[in-house]
């Protein structure tokens, strides 16, 4: 009965606003982008140098010289501009955009963020995740609320604190996991708020799947 | 003053020594320069330091290097597309120090600029700001990174003159701005080769000063990583 | 999210407040944003700090403010041309922060792209160091500067979408750049506006998304400091 | 018998290469670029942003949209490129750019440098001079070697230390002036040699109107 990962989208495309810059990681992030409410204005930004992001092309439409931050190829839009991936992280280091949605491996209460590696396992660099959490003005963590092993055990993502190498310190804003809705205050003293439950989902369930302490402040009852 | 090198092999003629630290334009495949990347490795320096935000796959762009084991270390934000750079980062024969993306591209920005450090908040709390400076402005806390330059810079361009004025196509001008600044000796492939006067000089990303050598690429291959299209919808 | 204003006056409208530190790009007289310069006469807004490389000429420019003595203090590298600036200096009324100009672009820059502080041989050993942190990276010294930010950046730009993406004429970009990414509010003035598409996507220098309110000034004034010529070889 | 201001313009012009980026300061500097040799490719920048500066317009064609860093009408070239003022500095700060010819009021043996203020006078402000003496690679100075006053008294200006207050602490490497050629090891230990002398002038002249130590080092006899 949790959320969908298109579920998932849809409810991260909730936090979006009108003339709001955006950067999308890869996975369930790439979907919010179908989910943008017509009428409303949002420039996807991808940091290897380009604002202004247009789908993916038409087949036999692919420009290699044409790419997004996940290397897939793209298509530009009227906005579109393009620029150096020193100015693209000036832009995002500066506050300019406004809201970045991306996975995570872990979240802790305090908003501390992991999703870059796993010691012992080959590690393929964070790539621009550090910079992207540390500058960008709103985070927003989009996850399967537990880890499931292929041999059936499952493993707790929202912690108290995190296991795994951070990714940033006290930079995660709200986390939208198949289960449930949290809201971090990451720049007071790092409550964690649980707002919204998916359908036929208990705060009972969240408990029993939740390290991290939350506060449980839902609009209504679930 | 010819700037002008016939080929990509002659473009690197005389520079390249074993040991030296190499920047690489690209990001994935894109915007990759490769011709000077395969008169690289044909030149056969070993022990080399290569700054570049990726590594390549097999077979393409740095992979090319790894293959002949010329590259001793790397220095970048994302790695581990091909087999042999895990292979031989595992067997401890490949060095390799990350850096977060806008760091990467700041430092080599910082290193063409003559700054020689400058404060981020990326990486605070994090292994990356470890044996680092860290230091609070207006109540914030920042890590120090360090500029860096390279004895040779790699980069690939859409268009330049005989001066080595550069312009860059969509996304494929990524690092490679950057490292032609941070280059004590920049070498650019360019698709297009013009004369003075002909590229619009408010749209010149690079200006020549910043470019030593160049050579006329005009069949460039470019390569897909991941492509990814959308279906034509039937009207 | 309309960013086309009117005019000039309704850009500034519901901005501007006594004391905030105001951005203005320009180099002499060349590139700046003189219509927005008359809407922040207009708006009465007293006790201004100006970050301007330059304090425009008597009645031309910020001139123009300080007639009406609305600027308390000038960052800036190179100031006087005007009378008023001289008198207003002396008899204390306005205080001045001079900065070399390189330093000030490179503050401007840092500001706007998150950088709280950089290292800088500009400076060491002069009056300019004083009261700042002088450091040694690799055998020579630095000094630490400031990133700076603006409450308002005012910019005068060539060519603007409805979308905030600009392209600058010749050497009327100067300081306009960076000043553009370095405002919480950023409005900017466009000689030409286009609709979006208009644009070479690679040949834009300030992306949108610096941009908070852009107003066209199809017909801005333009002001020779020097009229320097040569005589025409007669044939 | 002293050089005159176009002597100490073609003087410092020697110090030209084919192939150099060269910044110019206003006065007797900017006469350099009526000496480049013939055949010889120098590229002149501007610090407010603009590299391959070409010569006055003609009258009638002046652009305000193009002025050089005295804020002169200037022209293009078919190699110009246009940039910030950040892109700019950036290209000096960085050393990019091979040679810088300016004025001075006082160069000291060590190779400080004070061109920018006289305390208890009204400043006008740097402007680009301590960025550029900091990252140019080659600074050449060219002056009179004396300050005349009105009232007929003489300052000299090559001293064992500035007075005035520095653009740059050990930046000048040559300074010509309309008496003789000097070189300073500024790197080193900041020794000062005698190079050349102006037709007509001795070693006592120069002697007489310079306090800064200096060795002599002529390649041929006054």
């Amino acid at each position: 009965m949790a959320w969908t990962r298109d579920q998932m989208a849809a409810r991260a495309a909730q936090e979006l606003r009108d003339g709001f810059y955006v950067n999308l990681g890869i996975g369930i992030p790439t979907l919010v982008s179908n989910f943008i409410p017509p009428g409303m204005k949002v420039s996807l930004q991808s940091e290897n140098g380009m604002l202004g992001m247009g789908p993916f092309p038409y087949e036999g439409e692919e420009d290699p010289d044409l790419i997004n931050a996940g290397k897939q190829t793209i298509t530009e839009l009227p906005t579109t501009s393009y620029f150096s991936s020193a100015d693209s992280f000036a832009m995002i280091r500066g506050g300019h955009i406004d809201l970045s949605i991306l996975g995570a491996m872990q979240v802790a209460e305090n908003g501390d963020l992991a999703n870059w590696m796993i010691p012992g396992k080959m590690v393929k660099g964070m790539g621009g995740a550090m910079d992207l959490v540390a500058g960008v003005k709103k985070v927003v963590v989009v996850m399967d609320h537990v880890a499931k092993a292929k041999d059936g055990t499952i493993e707790k993502k929202l912690l108290r604190r995190c296991t795994l190498p951070l990714t940033g310190a006290r930079v995660v804003d709200m986390v939208i996991s198949d289960m449930a809705v949290f809201t971090i205050d990451k720049h007071g003293l790092g409550d964690m708020k649980l707002i919204e439950l998916a359908p036929g989902v208990t705060l009972e369930d969240v408990r029993a799947n939740t390290e991290a302490h939350f506060e449980v402040a839902l609009a209504k009852a679930a | 003053m010819q700037k002008v090198y016939s080929d990509a092999t002659s473009a690197l003629a005389g520079l390249v020594k074993d040991g030296m630290t190499i920047m690489c334009g690209g990001f994935g495949l894109c915007g990759i320069p490769e011709a000077l990347i395969e008169a690289l490795k044909e030149s056969g320096a070993k022990n080399l330091t290569v700054v570049s935000n990726n590594a390549g796959v097999d077979g393409i762009g740095l992979g090319r290097l790894l293959e002949t084991k010329q590259i001793a270390k790397m220095i970048s934000s994302y790695v581990g597309e091909n087999k042999l750079f895990a292979q031989q980062y595992l067997s401890g024969e490949l060095q390799l120090e990350f850096n977060p993306q806008g760091t990467l591209a700041e430092r080599i920005r910082a290193g063409g600029a003559g700054i020689p450090a400058f404060f981020t908040k990326t990486g605070v709390g994090t292994l990356i700001a470890e044996g680092k400076e860290v230091r609070a402005f207006d109540g914030e806390e920042y890590v120090m990174e360090r500029g860096i330059v390279a004895d040779i810079s790699l980069v690939h361009a859409w268009k330049g003159d005989t001066e080595g004025n550069l312009i860059y196509r969509k996304t494929a001008r990524n690092f490679n701005p950057m490292m032609a600044t941070a280059g004590k000796v920049t070498i650019v492939e360019v698709e297009n080769l013009v004369e003075p006067g002909q590229l619009d000089p408010d749209a010149i990303i690079t200006p020549g000063v910043f470019v030593q050598r160049i050579v006329h690429v005009p069949n460039a291959t470019k390569h897909i990583e991941q492509r990814t299209t959308r279906k034509r919808e039937t009207a």
